[in-house]
């Protein structure tokens, strides 16, 4: 990776090996200041970069992108989101466009949950393309330096070519069905163009490692950075919420029992947390953490620290 | 309609409170309605003669009499005399469905009016036809190459009737071995030990004498197709073959031991046939994998008992129930405990852990109260369920059978009788009774008998131009008695298997299938009589 | 064919406006065979409408061979003059045909139309196409990725695939893209699901607009 | 012989199944039945199913009285027995059949009605499916005779006898019910609390399900003992009467459902496997009875005079005493008592429990049903239907012979 | 006979039943009418609604037990079908309870009379 693809300072921190830190913002239901700001005051100098969710799981928040400009104003560095469930090809080369003109450098391609999830099911639901094809979409427009259509991207015929260029990153599970298929999925995403990638809150740790022996196997690690992501328990009630009810998470029984025994289930949850950091860290192949404490953003600074892994580089 | 109106008779049953009954003003009101052409009342019927109703030849009779008049044969007496075809003559019961459900001070004549007017209207709409009775085809398929199909094939055949056996090639050793091996009550001794496989094969080689007999490789079975006097079967061979009757003794499978290294009954009575040592501690574990049937737990006592004597190991056998409800069973429960085989009869605590085939079993006995600890048993046997094999399964699946619980294919209903399946014409060998094959035997010879099957009376007919051929009365008749019929792209009913219950008519969206003598305009307005 | 279902009566109650004579219309064809809006069904709703309390005069159930064919009107053409409105039991074209022919009458829908779909059993109907007018059933081992994935995607089970059954309802829907998984598995064409299939061409599905199907060689 | 005729004694499940079966095959047939209707022991037992059917098969023996109705070609001979058997120069049977005819005439009867409102006693039953006979309770005051308008009614009655030729005989004697008052150790006819299995299913059949002196409202405990009369020798039977088990549990399940507050003990000594599907069934009544896996030692009476069962409990190791409004002895099956004679007429032998034990077809004599082993309804069916297949080939035999 | 209920019954568990109640001394109302068919999966909905449709205050259907049914399926099937005719009579604002359908074993009479009984009274027949 000679030239830099989009120069942000998470593109840089990863071509230096560093161990990185990813957090996860979710934009308010409401245009309510106060809420990211508090957020953003609770992760700075703690993380290196910070997801922005778009819509996450079909409920209506503050766009990714704005929300992404205003975290990056603050000081923050976004990593934008962008599913497929909202907008067709056009909508998203236009929001890509935009973004880059506002200074955000890493994009991540998802596919979305289904408005069946959220709070407007009667929707009607777009996925024009999907996160695959997202990636080389956003590949194309940045190397190649064309549209989905093929054009090239310039105002007009003598006009210069103004490319928008991205740190691109998609969503990976080493737990959903079919097993045995999950790695080719990766490769799929990896000939596709992605250069990082971020994991679903892994809990069965076992499977996490086969996983990572398959892809390191194939040498994917050395042509994409992966971010182990996990997600700090608060209490029993959410860790049987996990299981039950959101899809592709899957918990091992020794996980419950461990919680079911604990006291404390926050304390619990922070310490469970930090053992993974520390056992990521020794993985061959794994990049960096991805902490998403949903709506428990100011557990992230404990949990960085207690891994010892402040202070952060700067990103120069 | 044809123009045939009704003659109403009636018996005054003067038995019952009959005589209160004003029968001119009944006879005035069933007048006045255009189905009823006369009314005609008896003294006591079931002692006058039949011969009052000559004067109506040719008419059709509705009898209003009591279940004593079937009895005595009165009602066939009438139908000869008069040679009235069915759907000419239709009878009440007065007695059971007015005078013993209603109490006297009720106005008997408007209900008798009503009753008469219904049952008159289903009689108007009826065709009279003729009896029909249609002879299934000559061959008989037996499925399945166990002791039952050989014996069932056998005897067939010594009654000069073709029997095909598709052997099912599945050599494997099925429960219920040992009591055919062990149990016979001539049981020699313990030298010449006549393995149920020598058994077999001398059964095969008797049937296999007979010229009307022959055999089917198991695989050649590719598809099956029901016509009105059979099953026609397709075979790999492209060979299409019709048969009269089929006749399943499934090969029944028992499920392998979870637990690995421990032995099921099939295991056991392989290493018995081939004489292996059977020394040390020998564990029966029942009523773990699956609860013992009675069959299984008179395996077991007759497999310790032998291995018992033969090799003086150390038999102790563990269970919740001893399943001693077979005929001998008892018996042989306390021989067993005479010869000094320890029993156990353990609670809901038991526990066996498996550390790679060394085990251990520990729990509490019934008997004593207290604790017992079998530590590393040499042999570890516990009965797996028997259910029916896979072949069998696929083959009763073919059939589109009815199955209970996996393991007999037979409806779940009391009504078959031993023997019958939920599809006329397919009989199933019934593995447990003493004499399962004589009861087999006498069902497949009345489907044979000389008078052929008797087509029921509300056999379904199809309305060619309203039958929109969408197949539901195919999926929902419980006998499969529906077809289609490829060329008029229409719904069949096969005359032979049909039982008249009327569930294809009752769903048929398009109303285009109507029971003979029982239509749906007929019984709605038998329903409209009623008031 | 195409799959249908009834509308709640008390929903068609609400539409069913007070008028002296209504004309319940069935359709032999599809309808029929998904257990809708056959002969049985209208008979079953005229007597329903009838005994409802709703101030509607003479209520009469007729069925005609299809909805779907100008011809078949003629029937019904003096039926329809006398009522005043007409409850039709077919699928979507049906009820627009009808509408169309009798240009002033009103005509309320009696069924929900649902998808073109297959018999799987005795009251048991399933998805099957989109009529996306661009098919792939080639590429997928004959299972459509469009209509059998809740969210048409294009390129393999999304991440919330568990054992076999789509995220949205893990008790009833399978996960379109295991059974293609599996399918193409048996096949050994995986490598089908290896390539990065490019975005469809919507412009022949409904998107493009409105379809018509023109063949001039039949045309009279 | 122009036609095959068959006689058979007793008019129970078996002997109408065969009945039937043969008539159907156009075979003559000669039915001796000792009650005064068709149907036998059985056919005053009542439906047991909760909410499904559990397959007892109580509906088919009343199915089978139906369709023996609409048979005109049966000749039968009610309250009659078996007297004579011998061999008539080698071809066929000679038997003696005494009849001891019933009050009511059945072949006059046509179930008016008047008998029953005149007799006093009300000792005009009516057997399900067949028509009115006159039980024990009559004590001949004469006041039926003159009401029956068809005279069917005659109070002496003397008895017959009638020597019939048939070509083979099958046996379907049945079974008798165990009577527990044989040991004093069940205590059985010193509480009316104390009932057997037989008691009940006929208070099942009358839907009244608890006998009088025990109030539906007030019946919160119930025991059922399992075992009295078989598998113990001093007691009855030495076998299994494979049938307890079956009926106990069915009829513990439907109480269950009838009166949900009562608590349902059942002590048992091992439950047998029975039918097609126990697993299914066992699973749905394991949830409405407690198992008790002892046999009671004795019983007493306490004061408001409920039985008191006193047993060894096995879990906590001493004698435990439970009193209960109602105790339900599960009687077994005993030998028919007329299983000696006709042994001894025929030539049959008898096992060590008391059923006959017969080489089916030897000399043209079958035995089926319970008077072989004990049996549920359901294999006395399968049963009976295999000994009409051996009958018929045993007369086609013949008649090739000759 | 406007003000009647119809009670149809199957002409093997349903018939016993009847036959049993009415050997116990138990009397129908006056005014109920009995309809007999081979078996209650004979029923279809038209008929029952067109039935209703023509005065009768209500239909009350005795089959056999569930898995005792002679046709295998029939009982069940007519338990199913009235069941959505409830359903469509009560959406369509007549209360469903004028069609009810219980299953009776062959030696139930008494079970059935006080069932009729209740389904007369809550139907308002005498």
């Amino acid at each position: 990776m000679k030239n830099s693809k989009a120069g942000s300072r998470l593109e840089k921190l990863l071509d230096r090996g560093e161990f990185v830190v990813t957090a996860e913002l979710g934009p308010p239901k409401s245009v309510d200041r106060e809420v990211i700001d508090s957020k953003v005051e609770a992760l700075r100098d703690a993380v290196d970069a910070v997801n922005i969710t778009d819509n996450q799981t079909a409920i209506v928040r503050v766009s990714s992108i704005s929300t992404g400009i205003y975290v990056a104003e603050k000081g923050l560095e976004p990593i934008f989101q962008v599913t497929c469930r909202d907008r067709n090809r056009l909508a998203i080369q236009a929001d890509l466009l935009g973004a880059c003109l506002n200074g955000l450098k890493n994009v991540l391609c998802l596919t979305g949950d289904h408005q069946s999830f959220g709070n407007h099911p009667q929707a009607k639901q777009v996925y024009d393309i999907d996160s695959i094809q997202l990636i080389k979409m956003v590949k194309d427009m940045r190397d190649e330096k064309i549209f989905q259509c093929g054009e090239e991207i310039r105002n007009s015929k003598k006009a210069e070519i103004r490319e928008p260029r991205f740190l691109i990153g998609a969503a990976a599970n080493p737990f959903a069905d079919p097993l045995e298929w999950r790695v080719n999925r990766l490769e799929k995403k990896v000939n596709a163009g992605v250069d990082f990638i971020q994991t679903q809150c892994i809990y069965d740790m076992e499977r996490f490692e086969q996983w990572m022996e398959e892809v390191v196997s194939r040498g994917l690690h050395e042509k994409v950075k992966i971010l182990a992501g996990v997600t700090p328990i608060r209490s029993l009630g959410m860790l049987r919420y996990m299981r039950d009810s959101v899809a592709g998470v899957r918990i091992p029984d020794s996980v419950i029992k461990r919680f079911e025994d604990a006291e404390n289930a926050r304390e619990e949850g922070i310490n469970f947390c930090v053992e993974q950091i520390k056992r990521f860290r020794k993985m061959k192949g794994v990049a960096g953490v991805h902490i998403m404490a949903i709506e428990w953003e100011n557990a992230v600074r404990g949990i960085v620290e207690s891994a010892d892994l402040l202070p952060r580089p700067n990103g120069v | 309609m044809n123009d045939k109106k009704i003659v109403a008779v009636l018996c005054d049953h003067g038995c019952r409170n009959g005589s209160k009954i004003k029968y001119d003003e009944l006879k005035t009101n069933l007048k006045k309605s255009e189905v009823i052409e006369d009314f005609l009342l008896v003294n006591k019927a079931c002692d006058s003669g039949v011969e009052f109703l000559d004067a109506y030849k040719g008419r059709k009779i509705l009898f209003g009499g009591c279940s004593l008049l079937e009895e005595r044969g009165i009602y066939s007496k009438i139908k000869e005399r008069l040679g009235l075809k069915n759907g000419e003559f239709r009878s009440f019961d007065v007695k059971a469905d007015l005078y013993d459900l209603y109490p006297d001070k009720v106005n008997l004549e408007e209900l008798l009016v009503c009753k008469i007017l219904s049952m008159g209207t289903l009689l108007y709409h009826a065709e009279p036809y003729e009896e029909e009775r249609i002879k299934p085809a000559e061959g008989i398929l037996v499925y399945g190459d166990g002791i039952t199909a050989l014996r069932t094939a056998r005897a067939l055949a010594e009654e000069d009737i073709s029997v095909e056996v598709l052997e099912t090639g599945e050599q494997f050793l099925s429960p219920g071995l040992f009591s055919q091996h062990f149990g016979r009550p001539d049981q020699r001794g313990l030298s010449s030990v006549v393995s149920a496989d020598e058994r077999r094969k001398s059964e095969r080689n008797r049937v296999a004498g007979f010229k009307n007999v022959r055999f089917l490789p198991s695989d050649a079975f590719l598809s099956f197709e029901t016509v009105e006097d059979g099953f026609v079967f397709t075979f790999k061979s492209g060979e299409k073959r019709k048969f009269g009757t089929v006749v399943i003794a499934p090969e029944r499978e028992e499920e392998q031991s979870r637990e690995t290294g421990a032995l099921n009954l099939t295991d056991l009575y392989g290493k018995i046939v081939c004489g292996e040592p059977l020394k040390g501690e020998v564990v029966f574990l029942l009523d773990y994998a699956a609860d013992t049937s009675p069959e299984v737990f008179k395996d077991v006592l007759l497999a310790g008992k032998y291995i018992k004597r033969r090799f003086a190991s150390e038999v102790r056998i563990l269970m919740k129930n001893a399943k001693v409800s077979v005929s001998g069973a008892q018996e042989l429960y306390d021989e067993c405990r005479e010869q000094g085989i320890i029993f156990f009869k353990y609670l809901e605590d038991l526990t066996l852990k498996n550390n790679y085939g060394d085990f251990e079993i520990e729990g509490t006995d019934l008997y004593t109260g207290d604790k017992f600890l079998i530590k590393e048993p040499d042999i570890l046997v516990i009965p797996g369920r028997s259910i029916l094999s896979p072949r069998s399964k696929n083959f009763a699946e073919a059939l589109e059978l009815l199955t209970i619980s996996d393991r007999y294919p037979q409806p779940d209903s009391l009504w078959r009788l031993p023997n019958e399946t939920n599809r006329p014409g397919v009989f199933v060998a019934y593995p447990t009774g003493d004499n399962s094959i004589a009861s087999l035997l006498f069902s497949v010879r009345a489907r044979l008998s000389t008078a052929g099957i008797a087509v029921n009376e509300h056999i379904p007919v199809v309305d060619e131009d309203k039958c929109v051929y969408c197949l539901t009365c195919v999926r929902v008749c419980p006998f499969k008695a529906m077809t289609t019929d490829s060329e008029s792209r229409v719904a069949k009913v096969l005359r032979t298997v049909c039982q008249g219950c009327g569930s294809c008519a009752a769903e048929c969206p398009a109303e285009a299938i109507q029971l003979r003598n029982l239509t749906g305009e007929s019984l709605y307005q038998g329903i409209r009589a009623l008031g | 064919m195409i799959v249908a279902e009834q509308k709640p009566i008390g929903e068609i109650l609400k539409k069913l406006p007070e008028v002296e004579k209504l004309l319940v219309l069935g359709c032999d064809t599809c309808v029929t065979v998904c257990l809708a809006g056959g002969e049985k069904e209208v008979k079953v709703m005229c007597s329903a409408i009838r005994m409802a309390d709703k101030k509607i005069g003479e209520v009469t159930g007729f069925s005609i061979e299809r909805q779907c064919d100008r011809e078949f009107f003629k029937e019904i053409e003096a039926v329809v003059k006398e009522s005043d409105a007409i409850l039709s039991l077919a699928c979507g074209a049906g009820v627009q045909m009808l509408s169309d022919y009798f240009e002033g009458k009103l005509v309320i829908p009696g069924l929900n139309t649902h998808f073109i779909g297959s018999n799987e059993g005795a009251g048991y109907w399933l998805e099957r196409c989109l009529g996306c007018g661009d098919c792939m059933l080639d590429i997928t081992g004959g299972i459509c990725p469009k209509t059998r994935c809740s969210k048409g995607l294009m390129n393999g089970p999304c991440g919330g695939s568990e054992n076999g059954m789509c995220e949205i309802d893990p008790l009833n829907t399978e996960c379109g893209w295991y059974l293609i998984y599996e399918r193409l598995k048996k096949l050994n064409m995986l490598q089908n699901m290896m390539t990065n299939q490019p975005p469809r061409d919507w412009s022949r599905a409904h998107d493009g607009g409105p379809r018509k199907l023109l063949r001039e060689d039949i045309q009279p | 012989m122009s036609s095959n005729s068959v006689c058979i004694i007793g008019a129970g499940i078996s002997g109408l199944t065969v009945a039937n079966n043969l008539v159907n095959a156009g075979i003559e047939v000669t039915l001796v039945e000792r009650n005064p209707y068709p149907g036998g022991r059985a056919l005053f037992y009542g439906c047991k199913a909760s909410d499904s059917c559990v397959h007892c098969g109580v509906c088919l023996i009343r199915e089978a009285v139906m369709n023996f109705r609409r048979t005109h070609n049966i000749k039968s001979q009610f309250s009659s027995e078996l007297t004579g058997f011998s061999r008539s120069n080698g071809e066929g049977i000679l038997l003696e059949i005494e009849t001891h005819p019933n009050i009511i005439d059945w072949r006059l009867c046509t179930e008016c009605g008047k008998c029953i409102e005149a007799c006093p006693e009300n000792a005009v039953k009516i057997a399900p499916g067949w028509k009115y006979y006159v039980d024990s309770g009559c004590n001949d005051c004469g006041k039926c005779v003159d009401v029956c308008p068809e005279g069917a009614i005659a109070l002496k009655r003397e008895s017959m006898r009638e020597s019939i030729h048939a070509d083979c005989l099958v046996i379907a004697s049945g079974f008798k019910p165990f009577d527990p008052s044989v040991n004093r150790k069940w205590s059985y006819g010193e509480s009316p609390r104390i009932i057997t299995g037989s008691d009940l299913e006929e208070l099942f059949y009358t839907e009244n399900y608890l006998p009088g002196v025990v109030k539906k409202s007030d019946c919160k405990r119930i025991a059922f003992l399992q075992c009295v009369g078989s598998r113990n020798v001093t007691e009855g039977g030495e076998y299994c009467s494979r049938v307890c088990c079956a009926y106990a549990l069915q009829m513990a399940g439907r109480l269950k459902d009838e009166f949900p507050h009562t608590e349902i003990d059942f002590y048992y000594m091992d439950i047998q496997h029975f039918g097609k599907d126990f697993e299914s069934f066992f699973g749905d009544v394991s949830r409405k009875v407690n198992f008790i896996n002892s046999n009671p030692i004795t019983f007493s009476v306490d004061r408001a005079d409920r039985p008191v069962v006193r047993y060894e409990s096995i879990t906590e190791q001493k004698d435990k005493e439970e009193a209960y409004d109602l105790v339900v002895l599960s009687n077994g099956i005993a030998p028919g008592d007329k299983n000696e004679a006709l042994a001894k007429m025929t030539g049959l032998s008898l096992d060590k429990s008391g059923f006959l034990y017969a080489m089916n077809g030897m000399g043209g004599v079958f035995v089926t049903g319970a008077c072989k082993q004990p049996m549920r309804i359901e294999d006395c069916i399968e049963d009976a239907t295999g000994v009409t297949g051996e009958v018929l080939s045993y007369l086609e035999e013949r008649v090739q012979v000759k | 006979m406007e003000e009647s209920l119809l009670i149809i019954y199957c002409s093997e568990g349903g018939r016993k039943a009847l036959q049993k109640m009415s050997s116990e001394g138990f009397r129908l109302p006056s005014g109920v009418c009995t309809f007999e068919l081979p078996c209650t999966g004979r029923i279809n909905d038209v008929m029952l609604m067109e039935t209703l449709q023509n005065g009768v205050r209500g239909i009350f259907v005795a089959g056999c037990r569930e898995e005792n049914c002679k046709y295998l399926d029939g009982n069940k099937r007519a338990l199913r079908r009235i069941k959505r005719i409830k359903k469509l009579l009560s959406d369509a604002g007549i209360e469903g309870k004028h069609i009810e359908m219980q299953t009776f074993g062959p030696d139930e009479g008494k079970r059935l009379y006080s069932a009729i009984n209740d389904f007369a009274g809550k139907v308002g027949v005498s």
